[in-house]
């Protein structure tokens, strides 16, 4: 493990402080365009903390989600709660309710702390195991490694359950709406600065996450962040009305939608033929067999993290 | 040298996080914004210097990254805000 | 005390402010934002565990990298659906309200009663 | 040399940091909200170019270099019209109170 040196320990503080100080607006700011706001800064503090936590594989994906696509469901979401009717919800708790609650969560924040300061040491770890046997996979960046290849099952049914997640959300559409085009069309015509902005991030942020998506096999990056790079670029292009998102119904969309997951399930039935077991890849397969797998699940990955956002399908005018 | 880049990253994560007082302050959306903005590119900068401080120049596209989607945030926060109507809205959905 | 150490402080800090805000939040936006807030105190303190994993010359353990990395695209999924949910229950409850205002179909408990 | 780069790079880094600090002096005591806007996108921009500046003496090869200019270009014109819609967002608040 690092020393750390005395600048270091400044940084660190001062982000740690910054974070929580954040956190608790996030949860005691009222408004809720500004606690979601606070939510995305929360979220590129935390992409920062996870650069310092010495994993910037995990820092993109927070940069991407966190930061990306959270912050734009949660303030579409409040911008729709706020024209409709108020949920009627739970009345606020009384003062016994709140001194129980918080006092249980102190406790079980002091019991994480004593877990943290107790920590065994040496830590036990599998990075030795997984760097050794990088080789034999022709990657570079161990954490595509462990995604893609030692715990490759993991990934596969993550990839699944996205598109279930998708299938939940469409299935709350009214009788009569299924296979109709989703929500939220925010601006029906942009010009000025915002035409010009919604004209030339789209191709840019495409080049980036192409790239996010490219380097992952050698270098920090990969499927899950340049696929939600890309699905935040589609998403953008939806809100300033330049094309609105496809029909639930579209051929299209379902087979890209699948591919990801199904190409992946092929290559694991594949392996039970042509390796020994299930998502084993044969002998100097394995890299381009990656590659191959990545790139479709950066396609669907992108569509279903912005079908997510765009919410259940509608048959009528956009919403 | 890469002490003093540190050094450098500490003040900039300072200064902005006291810039985020904005945020709580307001008072009106665009203020908030341009709080979050600010964090946004100080942020940017302090992942620029970390990325030369530590020689991990892998912390370089983690920076694109945030640059990329700040400005795709901007967009839709403005987008937000400008059909949420007058300044006297509902609070706390 | 070093760096590494601090993250795992604040990350417990972090799952119990958002617990906090879980139970006892009364609007549903608040509860999906706590829920994320918790969610990243784990994912942080998950993360400390594998920067004290470091060895053979990476950051940091990948196993748990790569677990977190799976872990945030899941709650992203699960709030997304958690925010659909709130705005169709708050669609539902508005059709309600408006058929409950009108005598001719008024319902007993209409108002206040969930399907 | 390498000691006429350091001090290049500190005094571009330091003054960055300056104007980061005037950014958030002004976005925080100026009195109202166009102000404010006004003393952010100066300093924020600069800011962020002279640390860009400063970090080029010290870029490792030409790739590192072309990268952080890449930043700095993607935020110059992000923050750049993200700042128009915010004074837009302002003077609609301004004339609808």
């Amino acid at each position: 493990m690092m020393p750390g040196s005395m600048a270091e320990l400044l940084f660190d503080s001062i982000l740690v402080l910054t974070l929580l100080a954040v956190a608790l607006s996030i949860l005691a700011l009222r408004q809720a365009f500004a606690a979601v706001l606070a939510f995305v800064t929360y979220g590129l503090l935390l992409a920062i903390a996870w650069v310092r936590l010495g994993s910037v594989d995990v820092a993109l994906t927070e940069a991407a989600i966190g930061a990306g696509v959270t912050g734009v469901l949660l303030i579409a979401a409040a911008s729709r709660l706020r024209r409709s009717i108020p949920i009627a919800d739970k009345a606020s708790p009384g003062i016994p309710m709140r001194i129980a609650v918080g006092a249980l969560c102190a406790t079980i924040s002091a019991a994480l702390v004593a877990a943290v300061l107790h920590l065994p040491t040496p830590a036990p770890g599998q990075a030795l195991a997984a760097v050794a046997n990088l080789p034999s996979t022709g990657l570079g960046n161990p954490v595509t490694g462990v995604l893609l290849a030692y715990r490759a099952i993991d990934t596969l049914l993550e990839a699944v359950v996205l598109v279930l997640v998708l299938l939940g959300d469409w299935s709350m559409a009214p009788d009569g709406q299924w296979g109709g085009r989703p929500g939220p069309r925010l601006a029906p015509e942009v010009n000025g600065p915002l035409g010009l902005l919604v004209s030339v991030l789209p191709p840019v942020g495409i080049l980036i996450g192409i790239h996010i998506f490219w380097i992952g096999a050698d270098m920090p990056g990969g499927a899950f962040q340049g696929g939600t790079i890309l699905g935040a670029m589609w998403i953008l292009t939806w809100m300033a009305g330049r094309t609105a998102p496809p029909h639930t119904s579209s051929e299209r969309l379902r087979l890209v939608l699948v591919v990801g997951p199904a190409l992946f399930l092929v290559a694991g039935f594949a392996g039970i033929v042509f390796a020994e077991a299930f998502l084993a890849y044969p002998e100097g397969w394995a890299k381009p067999l990656i590659i191959g797998i990545e790139a479709a699940l950066t396609v669907s990955i992108a569509a279903a993290l912005a079908m997510l956002v765009a919410g259940w399908p509608s048959r009528e005018a956009p919403r | 040298m890469s002490e003093l880049l540190f050094f450098a990253a500490a003040f900039l994560a300072g200064t902005v996080a006291v810039g985020l007082i904005r945020i709580l302050l307001g008072p009106t959306d665009a203020d908030r914004m341009m709080s979050a903005q600010l964090l946004g590119t100080g942020g940017i900068a302090a992942l620029l210097l970390l990325a030369t401080a530590s020689g991990n120049p892998a912390i370089l596209d983690v920076a694109l990254c945030v640059g990329l989607l700040a400005a795709f945030a901007g967009v839709v926060f403005f987008l937000a805000a400008s059909q949420g109507g007058g300044p006297d809205r509902a609070e706390d959905p | 005390m070093n760096g590494v150490t601090l993250f795992g402080i604040a990350s417990a800090l972090l799952v119990g402010l958002g617990l906090y805000g879980l139970v006892l939040s009364a609007g549903p936006l608040r509860r999906i934002l706590a829920f994320n807030v918790l969610g990243s105190g784990i994912f942080l303190l998950f993360g400390v565990v594998a920067r004290r994993g470091a060895a053979g010359g990476v950051g940091g353990d990948p196993v748990p990298h790569a677990i977190i990395i799976t872990g945030l695209v899941v709650a992203f999924a699960a709030s997304a659906l958690a925010v659909q949910l709130m705005l169709r229950l708050s669609e539902v409850r508005a059709a309600d309200r408006a058929g409950a205002n009108n005598p001719d179909n008024e319902k007993p408990g209409a108002g206040d009663q969930q399907p | 040399m390498t000691y006429t780069l350091h001090v290049l790079s500190i005094i571009s880094i330091s003054a960055g940091l300056l104007f980061f600090l005037a950014g958030t002096v002004g976005l925080l005591r100026l009195p109202d909200t166009l102000s404010r806007l006004h003393a952010l996108t100066k300093a924020d921009n600069l800011g962020l170019g002279l640390i860009v500046l400063g970090l080029l003496f010290q870029a490792p090869g030409l790739l590192g270099g072309i990268k952080l200019i890449l930043v700095w270009l993607l935020v110059l014109f992000g923050s750049a019209a993200t700042s128009q819609l915010i004074a837009r967002l302002a003077r609609e608040r301004r004339s609808s109170r």
